[in-house]
């Protein structure tokens, strides 16, 4: 187990750029998290899961999805322990070794946008509520509020492309 | 000249990355080694025993010992050393272990870097010379700056002992934080009640002059001979006439004129004030700033109803100077502000609890005062904004403290104690309240303090969550406390009454300024420095100058008392001798090639350069040169470095002895 | 004055109105953008659980390209946007590593210089002032709760913009256009993001509160700067409001809008029409006192 | 022989030397908060490079721009002068004099061929062990980065040669 930690630990921090050890357990970031209500664990559980190098507890919990990246357990670390980007890299992680994301609903949402920005440099909204929809079969969701949005002329019809969008593609598949 | 050179092992802390034997063979070979060894532990007695052993073997003139630092074991190997017969400044030490062996993990290049150290101290030793310690007399009175319950009881200790004692106070009154509190933990047991006592012992004895509502202005000199100068503030009424009958305070107009220092701004003061009814001394003071007499010529009420004319509107601080041989510095502790910018404050405040926008957000002194039979509510438990009594309430522990990101990375150490002594109080005056405490840690080493904590929990109910509380915001009339149960991984959200915040200790904003004047280092957080974390750590780097109290550090009350008995000790210890031994690192003027032109003079920080004339058989002045006055001279070298024609020279730090490390250098 | 312009995706989607609105308040304060030619996006939060990389490569094109085009001021309204751009700019700045692998898979290099600023530094720099000589309508009437979001104001130490708890350079700007603004406590609370369309149902909490607080301490309207803050809070409000049958509804502004109705342009110009919240109702009956006095 | 093989010889041993090569720095510190800022750093157990070597002397005001001049010629790399911070000075001003004292110094150390940006300047108080080891490491990685201090150095053989 101890070696399984400390891989695991030095991947989380070659990606962050800082030790989670750091994190002493207050619990504030866990008290002002907006989507508290809707994690399994709790995000400071999700440190200490790293801390003691219990791999799977931490990728297979649905929190490092649900995290919205909303910056305030950052803000607010009284250890200046940067969160969000820990969260980042915890998906990272559970992507590369293909995890089964707990939260198929954001992993699918993220999908879509990469498939948007691949193909048109830029994200254009029908097609990744399309793409999304594809993805999930949630094929009823938001049918409510489609036809407000096309009426007001929120959605358009056809995709926004950036010129260089081969460059852009070359540049995800180089990055990724 | 025959030199020796001992190597410590220091049991495994040198030896573990030093090739101690290695270093020891290599040091023989040096030009001037007649003897080189090494041994586990050099300090001790055996090892003594065995450089005192060499040196009379080995007919030793002078002595390198590689050890820890010279601030650690200098004096004891000079002492062995002279005991054999050698000159103590005969004697090198080279830093092996803090600056050798534990910060340094590859073995080979460690012992490279011992073997280099202990060359430079060689080469330095051959240009050492014999010297003799300087003597000093003694003055046998302390100072003792700051009146809180060190200061006090530093200046009882030393007075008992029957020497004089200054005590300089910056408040109108002695007493210090420790005055405003309520009942104390873990016996509770009322703060006033045993404070007071000593107070009036203070003000009593003949042995002690008080000087409240004064500051130290200026502080030259050295150990068994300061020269001190205090600011005594105009109070505008004379000490010496006033009966503190109160009289002329009960008269001021200015009723509501400012927040109570005393009270914590929860309450008000007239212009003119005594701190609190038990002050000491009890002589009331006019706050200039905001005085109808001085802010516009008329008013004058105090004068006109004071029986025994000791109002004087034109008093003047006035300065006083001492000589002291001792000083203990005992200026205590400030609290940490959530204010968004607190004036003159290096840290940052807590915006997510309101950066001090909501009344019924109070800190740990202000529930202090709330909870003490004297404060403002006869210590009835009612909240600042309107009088009631809280029936929720929330005690949030490391506020600031054990925060990075605030700038404050210490424990405060004594708020786990007294949040739940607050907590406690809570209980006992509000009958089905409910009381939370937010916590990171239980910190309650100390006598019976566990069982105070287990005690505030089991039989008086308060409710322990331990977390941090992320944010505070008000709605309907409530406060909102968001915090996390990180035991239970559930969230805890309590609307609360009233919050009290256990804020971070700082030093006070003036310390670092005092520290300066002292010469005494002081860390990152403007709190003073021991010489020596374990073994001096009332003492510091500046001779006759010790700590008390939270100057040091945060700390509680028998802490404090101990710390500054421990403080008056060292002081006794000095007046325990009339003629005191210090360094010969002084400078000395080579006359015959002195030019005169005194540039050494202008950058002598001490006045310890004169003019002296050479005169000849006819008594004409044929030149002048400087002369150091060695009982005013620190060693310093300034004076050294500055002379063109390097006439003057620092006593055990001559040019030859660094230049001699330094040539020692190009041999690696 | 001119500014370079990063308008994102969501201004030349989505969020319409928020361009529109933008380039009709700036050219009535005589200020004129210069779009940043063929932009691509920042990758927003999703880039991000591929590489840490692709999330530092794709807004740094931008920036490189915005450099190319000679600008040095560089403004991007989107709150979302800023902030990927200005955390980029800050990691490219003080991470060698991460600037030579992003210049590698870009085969371009990355200079530094570009000074970047957010809606509301957009209009101090133009000058608050300004705003106050040139407004028109009198809008006294209009109680707004400035809703800053997360991303305008973190991480603190890189945006290095107004207070991170409470903050008040929106309040100034809406205070120069002639409304007034309410106390409240959610400023800074987040509406949920990019949950908008995986989960529905924690925007529509998160947002239910929001909207409660600003309602509760007495706002007419929410004036944003962040067209996902605004997504969630004006499109998701039917939502709440169809799963809440009591909630009253506010309408949600974009801090360009509000400017642009004390300035008196036309209500459609600012495309205040393609609100989910009709907002022109109450504005009618917010300045008809004063329309009817200035008749 | 083959010129261009000499040359490659000479070049991979010279490399050699190059990769082998470790910057010496001298530190002059004072007493009373720098030296015991780097005695603080030992009992904390922070690992530093370990090629500085501290000389003691009572206050930054004791080092005489001679030392430096020495300390060049004698084959250090580098230069790193630390004392306390202004206003903490244990002796009130000596700090302050050396500060004056370096700033007409360093002109003169490019002067006469030693290039300035070797040698180094710091405060560092006694309760700052964290620091000292930042200060040291970054004059080590700096004076690493420039290469070796030669010119001064073969000067001075010559000089001693000739003598």
């Amino acid at each position: 187990m101890e070696q399984m930690r400390d891989t695991f630990l030095k991947r989380v921090i070659d990606i962050t750029s800082q030790d989670p050890s750091s994190c002493y357990q207050c619990g504030k970031c866990s008290a002002g998290c907006p989507v508290r209500d809707f994690l399994d664990d709790p995000p400071n559980r999700i440190v200490r899961f790293v801390q003691l190098g219990l791999y799977e507890k931490a990728l297979s919990s649905s929190s490092i999805w649900m995290c919205a990246g909303c910056l305030t357990c950052s803000s607010r670390c009284p250890k200046n322990f940067d969160l969000a980007k820990f969260m980042d890299a915890l998906r990272q992680i559970a992507l590369q070794d293909k995890i089964e994301p707990a939260d198929k609903k954001v992993f699918k949402f993220h999908k879509a946008f990469m498939k948007q920005l691949k193909k048109y440099g830029r994200s254009y909204e029908l097609g990744l509520i399309r793409d999304y929809k594809l993805l999930t079969g949630d094929f009823l969701q938001d049918i409510d509020a489609a036809p407000s949005a096309f009426m007001k002329g929120k959605i358009s019809i056809a995709p926004h492309k950036v010129k260089e969008k081969e460059k852009i593609k070359k540049i995800i598949n180089r990055a990724i | 000249m025959r030199i020796g050179v001992f190597t410590c092992h220091c049991g495994e802390n040198i030896g573990k990355t030093v090739d101690c034997p290695a270093v020891s063979k290599a040091a023989a070979d040096f030009p001037g080694v007649v003897h080189s060894e090494d041994y586990k532990y050099m300090c001790s007695d055996p090892g003594q025993n065995l450089i005192k052993q060499a040196i009379i073997e080995k007919n030793l003139d002078a002595v390198v010992v590689g050890s820890c630092s010279p601030h650690m074991h200098e004096r004891t190997f000079r002492k062995a050393c002279s005991s054999a017969g050698i000159n103590p400044y005969m004697v090198e030490i080279a830093n092996l272990r803090e600056h050798c062996s534990w910060i340094h993990d590859d073995i080979p290049s460690a012992t490279a870097k011992a073997i280099d150290l202990l060359r430079f101290a060689v080469e330095r030793v051959k240009f050492n010379e014999p010297l003799t310690p300087i003597k000093v007399p003694v003055t046998k009175r302390a100072l003792v700056i700051g009146g809180g319950i060190s200061g006090i009881q530093a200046s009882l200790d030393i007075a008992n002992s029957g020497f004089e004692v200054i005590l300089v106070e910056k408040e109108p009154s002695i007493g210090g934080h420790m005055s405003q509190l309520s009942e104390t933990f873990p016996t509770l047991d009322c703060s006033q009640c045993i404070l007071t006592p000593r107070m009036v012992e203070v003000y009593q004895h003949p042995k002690i002059k008080l000087m409240a509502y004064s500051e130290v202005e200026n502080v030259e000199g050295f150990i068994g001979n300061f020269k001190v100068t205090i600011r005594k503030k105009a109070r505008y009424v004379k000490d010496e006439l006033c009966t503190g009958c109160g009289l002329c305070f009960q008269k001021c107009p200015i009723k509501k004129a400012a927040l109570s220092e005393f009270d914590e701004g929860l309450t008000t003061r007239p212009a003119m004030y005594v701190p609190f009814p038990q002050a000491v001394p009890n002589i009331p003071v006019i706050d200039k700033s905001i005085c109808t007499y001085f802010k516009n010529g008329k008013c004058q009420m105090c004068k006109k109803v004071c029986g025994r004319d000791a109002i004087d509107f034109d008093q003047q601080d006035t300065l006083i100077e001492e000589n002291v041989g001792a000083i203990i510095a005992a200026t205590g502790y400030k609290l940490y502000s959530i204010d968004k910018k607190p004036e003159g404050s290096i840290y940052q405040g807590y915006g997510e609890y309101g950066y001090g926008k909501y009344k019924d957000v109070i800190n740990g002194l202000q529930f202090e005062r709330i909870a003490s039979a004297s404060g403002p509510t006869s210590g009835e438990i009612l909240r600042p904004s309107d009088k009631s009594v809280p029936k929720k309430i929330v005690f949030i522990q490391c506020v600031g403290s054990r925060d990075e990101s605030k700038g404050i990375s210490y424990c405060s150490k004594i708020c786990c104690m007294y949040t739940a002594k607050h907590a406690m109080l809570y209980k006992h005056k509000v009958h089905g309240g409910e009381a939370y405490v937010f916590y990171m840690d239980i910190r309650a080493g100390g006598k019976m303090y566990e069982e105070f904590v287990r005690r505030a929990i089991e039989e008086d109910g308060v409710k322990y969550v331990r977390g941090r509380v992320s944010r505070i915001y008000k709605e309907n009339g409530k406060l909102i406390v968001k915090g996390e149960d990180t035991i239970a991984g559930v969230k805890v959200e309590i609307d609360a009454d009233m919050v009290v915040l256990a804020t971070a200790m700082i030093a006070q904003q003036e310390a670092p300024k005092l520290a300066q004047m002292l010469g005494v280092p002081y860390d990152k957080h403007g709190f003073m420095l021991e010489v020596h974390p374990k073994l001096r750590p009332v003492e510091t780097s500046s001779g006759g100058i010790f700590l008390a109290g939270a100057c040091h550090s945060p700390r509680d009350i028998p802490e404090s008392v101990a710390m500054a008995s421990a403080a008056a000790a060292k002081a006794l210890v000095l007046f325990g001798s009339d003629i005191l031994e210090r360094e010969p690192v002084v400078a000395k003027v080579n006359e015959s090639t002195c030019a005169g032109c005194l540039y050494c003079r202008k950058v002598c920080a001490y006045n310890a350069i004169e003019i002296k004339e050479i005169k000849d058989r006819q008594g004409n002045i044929q030149k002048v040169v400087a002369y150091v006055n060695s009982s005013l001279c620190q060693g310093c070298g300034t004076c050294n470095a500055t002379c063109p024609s390097k006439s003057v020279e620092l006593i055990g730090f001559k040019d030859d002895q660094i230049y001699a490390q330094i040539h020692a250098f190009s041999e690696d | 004055m001119k500014f370079g312009y990063y308008p994102g995706c969501s201004l030349s989607g989505t969020a319409k109105e928020f361009d529109l609105s933008l380039k009709e308040t700036l050219s009535v304060l005589n200020t004129n953008l210069e779009e940043i030619s063929d932009w691509s996006c920042c990758g927003a939060s999703s880039a991000h659980i591929s590489s840490h990389l692709l999330a530092v490569a794709l807004p740094a094109r931008n920036l490189i390209i915005a450099r190319k085009q000679g600008l040095n001021d560089l403004v991007a309204p989107c709150a979302a946007c800023y902030n990927r751009l200005v955390t980029t700019q800050h990691e490219l700045k003080l991470d060698e590593k991460i600037r030579v692998k992003s210049e590698e898979i870009l085969e371009e290099k990355y200079k530094d210089g570009l000074e970047i600023c957010n809606l509301i530094q957009l209009f101090q720099k133009i000058g608050i002032e300004r705003i106050k000589e040139l407004k028109k309508i009198n809008l006294n009437d209009l109680k707004a709760a400035c809703y800053y979001g997360c991303l305008l104001l973190r991480p603190a130490d890189i945006t290095h913009f107004d207070d991170k708890e409470d903050p008040s350079s929106m309040e100034e700007i809406v205070k120069a256009a002639g409304a007034k603004t309410v106390d409240w406590n959610f400023k800074t609370e987040c509406c949920g993001a990019s949950h908008s369309i995986p989960h529905v149902e924690i925007v529509e909490k998160l947002g239910k509160a929001i909207l409660d607080n600003a309602i509760k301490n007495g706002a007419d309207i929410i004036v944003t700067a962040c067209p996902m803050c605004h997504a969630n809070l004006d499109m998701r409000q039917k939502n709440i409001i169809k799963h809440n049958p009591e909630q009253k509804s506010i309408p949600v502004l974009y801090l360009t809008q509000l400017l642009g109705i004390a300035f008196g342009i036309e209500y459609k110009k600012l495309g205040l029409n393609r609100h989910t919240i009709d907002p022109v109702p109450l504005l009618k009956e917010k300045t008809k006192k004063f329309a009817e006095a200035a008749a | 022989m083959n010129e261009n093989l000499l040359n490659e010889k000479q070049k991979a041993a010279h490399s050699e030397v190059e990769k082998q090569w470790e910057p010496k720095i001298i530190a002059f510190v004072c007493n009373w908060c720098t030296y015991t800022g780097a005695d603080l750093a030992g009992t904390s157990r922070l690992k530093q490079q370990p090629n500085a070597r501290l000389i003691r002397v009572p206050c930054t005001g004791r080092i005489d721009p001679v030392f430096i001049l020495k300390a060049f010629e004698n084959g250090a790399d580098g230069v790193l002068i630390s004392g306390c911070h202004p206003g903490d000075c244990h002796y009130n001003a000596g700090n302050f004099h050396a500060r004056r004292r370096w700033i007409f110094f360093k002109t003169l150390l490019d002067f006469v061929g030693i290039d300035s940006s070797r040698l180094f300047f710091s405060w560092v108080s006694a309760s700052e062990g964290k620091k000292w080891v930042d200060v040291i490491n970054n004059v080590i990685d700096t004076v690493r980065s420039k290469g070796p201090f030669k010119s001064y150095k073969n000067l001075n053989k010559k000089w001693v040669i000739s003598k």
